[in-house]
């Protein structure tokens, strides 16, 4: 198995890797805050469809957003809240989505998890799992042919994902030509309610960098230290020009499937494992234990962001609904080329 | 509008999705041939249940997959082609898309090519529900009735659903089992049936003198509903179930339109080339002069399944709009 | 029977495949944008030679990919996201069902669900050839066409191969070009065209007075052979080329109907619910009254296409069944 | 990168091994002599559509095909016309598949190299590269849900269907299932015109089987003894109980992708290195240098084949082709739900 390996260049500053934590904790508090502020709504019956939240992996997800530059190219997946706030969404249209506005960037012909704004570069996901692996690394594609440089590509798969054939396809193709891709896989040990032992038989996941001969990293999702060490590094070494690399983290998702699962599947001995610590915890103590925050500081962090969440969800409630009548029915963006809808 | 359907709701009511279940059991039990492979279908019993209580009651035979559909249907064919009857739980039908290849290039090609069967039964939840957005939503029968070898059942009733599904894994064929999502839970019977029509007979859900509806699935609850509603202003609605669209029992549309001239074609997939535009080109082709008026055609809209339930309600067809058409046929 | 159509053998005659070739040549060269991408499509010119020398003269923007339909389409839609105009060979259509979630699913849905187009074209080598068998014969226009988002183009000559694929394009859509593999080197043209007829419009290729023929793509060809062949008995066939299955010209063919009173529709793919159906039932529901006749459909048989080419020459349409469902319409 | 493992248990005696090469020596040059008079039928115009060979290919294949025994299940690719032959293929059947006889497996329905005898184990392969791999992997499934043990099952893919999400789908099903699937990864360096290098960014592609959690192995594919050694092992093991078993062999093939293609992409340093070389050559000097075989008797053996491969193509020649008219237009085997072809 392959580990995280050594800094690629000098260790940044002490100040900088505070400022760094300090920026990607803000990030996991703000997704954090917002997806329970999200759980309440949906179980007052304020959301329609599902709703699936990245409760426990913040601190990798919040990592990759903040690791990445405006430029980047991002395809986030369904439990990256935090990386897309990280990466520059606005908290509105987050909550836009959700909660239906019609000023929401999907305008409510699609949902929640599948919202994005690609032409930020901010992708927007489709369900079928993998899929987003190979347009990421089409989009490098593009952008190397334009002859842009020092881009990275970053897109987040989950333990069941990389059973999908469009993983696989998307990862040999992003190695051969490669792309300045990162994959994270986030091994939150169950899709859904299967468990890693019926997705793969293999020892670790990691294990399968050498087969696509990329670079490959295994790290401990719940630290955030080992989340921002790795994800930063993998990111620089794909801008640098080292082609794909793979970060394969192992964490629990803290919460149902969707919010509609009660996870009474999962192990109870995963649950107290290690793996089972909710990184926003390990977040607190190791900022305090290294004296890069106060108790008092993360509350008051906190307070911001619930100040944030409340007022980007009675914004987006206020809002305008989809209005069916007001609705362009026209799946084509060459208007004289569409079919009227037949009625 | 389909809440207006009655729905029995004595203690021995069973619902759609029950049915389902059902006949898995009874499958499971009778028929050693039989297994399950789909993902989370067994002890998590299936993210709608349909497997539920299967795997702890014949262990073994009703497995978790990984998320491999290309490799499940694959998986499926080999099975089946030593033997087996194995039935395939797609999580959505949306996501049979990853398994394309292998329906439509394998399992459908494989008797006509090798000889041998190809017994293998895809279940499909399908169509559409508030809020499930582009891809959890989509009606995809057309594009398996397109391929040479394959049957494709859309059951409307909690009794087909049950029948169906036993009748799908007895056939020697490979079958795509369409149920629709919205029926799940909301349709429900007193009990179960022990006898069924057989595949491939349409059945006149309510007859009628006026106008044909021919439609499936989910659509023939919103079209027995605009029937009960035009009833009140003396129209008597044909409503046709079709239960399987390929093969689509033309004879029994063609009769129903030699009684009533009157022919409108209900789907909720997308408008282009569906099941609606095989039955007006049946009708037209074989049963022209039946038609006393311009035969009519209600599909969704041409575009994605919208997520917001508000523009999902208009892009299906509903009874309403199935309404205003049939005003339209009947020149009322 | 198809030989029979006069091909021109001056010294600048240029076939079908040529033609598509040059097309991608003009726009590697005026389109900075425009890359093409496939199995075998660089040093090696493609499986039928369609890209020969581009990767030479065009380095870095003609690329083999490996053996992932999936991943190649994937990788189309971030590039065209990213404001590339990527073009995607397959390297037959019928391998395309690896591919189909990112076409159907991804590129379908884009700018509908986020507002930004995506602009590819998948280029599918189509249609039956002698030996060519179940597994490199297939038309999957109709697959493609039931989709919301796509546009699909079918030309049936040299000039629109040319022509039309300039146009895919430029079009901000997803355009899935089914080319036809049986007219790469028997079609011929003596040059290629500096205007064309836009896309959406059919075209017609002969004009009659008695019935009229809806076809496209090689079957075009079939069918204006059987017209040739009536005209000696006095008949006058109008044969309609559609040009784009999607979005279909009913306009042209109303208009035509409204001429002959009679209607063929005549498709290469399987017969359940393909173009011959959204043909039929768009005359049938819009233009009830122009027929003076039921109209027919004649397509390939119900079974996967066969290899051997005694059979095949029965599984497709020919000029002569065609001409024995025209004798038939038009009650000769 | 992974050796092949040694011998699972005591070595066979001597002859037993003369016997093992001997017999696959006969599946070698049958193919071969079947081969080379097809290639000659096909520029005769004696056959319509492709012919694709394995020339070059035979002794991996053959040593498959001997390996397994009656009662396992085979999926050959297309170029394992000598694992077809030697896991008991009739060769009439073959020649009649080519030659379009209605008498074939396929009654000229399908052709060439998607012929199969389900019924018997041995598939009929689809064009779809990669397919086959889960389908072996289903009829072991069913074979073990039956109680029956002892079954192996094989398939071969080349080089370019290891990209497919297909093969990446089924391997890792079937490592999931722990099922006694073998996989032959024939690594002709090319995929049609496409090297390893527009195909794959890894070192070798037995590191895949690491990821996969199977085991894997290499060897080099023009040596017979290598293949024999290891494909028995391989399918021994995998007899046994020890789950999928993956051999990468790197070869060349010695005929262009079909016959219509005249390779010219081929490397020449390729060509001239040790994969360069042809097993049956290699073959007929390590028989003799064992003592196992005298020139006289290896040429007896061709003439043996030859004499067989004639007799096959002339009864299949011989034969009624297929008849539109007589043919059975229904796709379905419950005829009563069939629709009429519409005429
Ligand atoms: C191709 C495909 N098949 C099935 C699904 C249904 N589905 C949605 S999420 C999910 C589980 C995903 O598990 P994993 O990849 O581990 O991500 P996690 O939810 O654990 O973060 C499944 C099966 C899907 N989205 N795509
Ligand atoms: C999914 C799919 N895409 C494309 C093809 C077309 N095709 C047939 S053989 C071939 C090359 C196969 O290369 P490889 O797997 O290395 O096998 P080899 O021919 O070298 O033995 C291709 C691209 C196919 N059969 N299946
Ligand atoms: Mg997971
Ligand atoms: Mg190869």
């Amino acid at each position: 198995m392959l580990q995280a390996r050594a800094g690629l260049s000098t260790q940044p500053e002490a100040n900088e890797d505070k400022e760094r934590y300090l920026g990607v904790y803000r990030w996991m508090l703000l997704a954090r805050v917002l997806e329970e502020k999200l759980a309440i709504l949906y179980r007052g019956g304020k959301i329609t469809g599902g709703v699936f939240l990245g409760r426990g992996q913040e601190a990798l997800s919040a990592a990759l957003g903040s690791a990445l530059k405006k430029g980047d190219i991002f395809g986030p997946l369904i439990r990256d809240m935090a990386g897309r706030l990280a990466f520059g969404e606005d908290i509105t249209d987050a909550a836009r989505t959700y909660l239906g506005s019609r000023l929401g960037p999907m305008r409510g012909r699609d949902g929640n998890i599948h919202r994005g704004e690609p032409a930020k570069g901010y992708y927007a996901m489709i369900s079928h799992l993998g899929a987003m692996v190979a347009s990421v690394a089409g989009g490098l594609f593009a952008r190397r042919l334009k002859g842009e440089t020092g881009v990275v590509g970053a897109t987040c798969v989950g333990d069941g994902a990389t059973s999908t054939g469009s993983f696989h396809e998307g990862l040999n193709m992003a190695a051969v030509e490669k792309l300045p891709l990162v994959v994270i896989v986030a091994n939150n040990q169950y899709a859904y309610s299967t468990s890693n032992a019926r997705q793969y038989a293999c020892e670790d996941l990691v294990q399968r960098a050498l087969g696509y001969g990329i670079a490959g990293y295994k790290i401990d999702g719940t630290d955030p230290t080992a989340c921002i060490e790795t994800v930063f590094e993998a990111v620089a070494r794909a801008r640098a020009g080292d082609g794909p690399q793979m970060i394969v983290a192992d964490l629990l998702r803290l919460v149902g499937h969707g919010e509609h699962d009660d996870f009474h599947y999962m192990s109870h001995a995963l649950k107290v494992s290690p793996i089972g610590r909710d990184c926003l915890d390990v977040a607190r103590e190791q900022l305090i234990s290294a004296g890069w925050a106060t108790p008092a500081h993360l509350d008051n962090l906190r307070d911001q962001a619930s100040a944030e969440v409340e007022n980007a969800c009675s914004t987006a409630l206020r809002e305008p609904l989809p209005d069916p009548n007001q609705e362009d029915w026209c799946a084509l963006h060459t208007r004289r080329l569409a079919e009227g809808a037949e009625t | 509008m389909f809440q207006k359907q009655p729905t029995t709701r004595t203690s021995a009511a069973i619902t759609y999705l029950e049915a389902i279940r059902a006949a898995q059991h009874k499958l499971l039990s009778d028929d050693p041939r039989v297994f399950i492979y789909g993902q989370d279908i067994a002890d998590f019993g299936g993210a709608f249940k349909a497997t539920k209580g299967l795997a702890n009651e014949f262990p073994g035979r009703v497995l978790d997959s990984p998320i491999s559909e290309d490799a499940q249907v694959g998986m499926a064919i080999g099975a089946a082609i030593e033997g087996m009857r194995p039935i395939i739980e797609m999580q959505f039908a949306d996501f049979s898309t990853c398994g394309f290849t292998q329906i439509v290039q394998h399992a459908a090609t494989h008797k006509w090519r090798t000889g041998v069967p190809c017994p293998i039964v895809i279940r499909l939840p399908s169509g559409g529900t508030a809020g499930a957005g582009p891809f959890h939503s989509q009606s995809m029968e057309a594009l398996y009735a397109h391929y040479p070898g394959l049957i494709v059942m859309t059951p409307a009733t909690v009794e087909d659903a049950y029948t169906m599904l036993l009748e799908a894994v007895e056939i020697d064929d490979p079958v795509i089992f369409c149920e629709h999502k919205y029926l799940y839970y909301h349709l429900k019977a007193d009990g179960l049936p022990s006898t069924a029509m057989p595949a491939g007979k349409a059945r006149v859900a309510r007859p009628g003198r006026d106008a044909t509806i021919a439609t499936y699935s989910a659509m023939v609850h919103e079209s027995l509903a605009c029937a009960t509603e035009l009833a009140s202003d003396g129209w008597e609605i044909e409503v046709i179930d079709l239960r399987t669209v390929k093969p689509l029992d033309t004879d029994t549309i063609l009769a129903s339109v030699s009684r009533t001239g009157r022919l409108l074609a209900v789907g909720e997939a997308f408008p282009w080339g569906g099941v609606t535009a095989e039955i007006i080109a049946r009708v037209a082709t074989e049963g022209f002069d039946l038609l006393d008026a311009p035969p009519m055609r209600l599909n969704a809209k041409d575009t994605p399944v919208p997520y917001h339930p508000n523009l999902w309600g208009t892009h299906r067809p509903t009874a309403t709009s199935i309404m205003a058409a049939m005003r339209k046929l009947l020149g009322a």
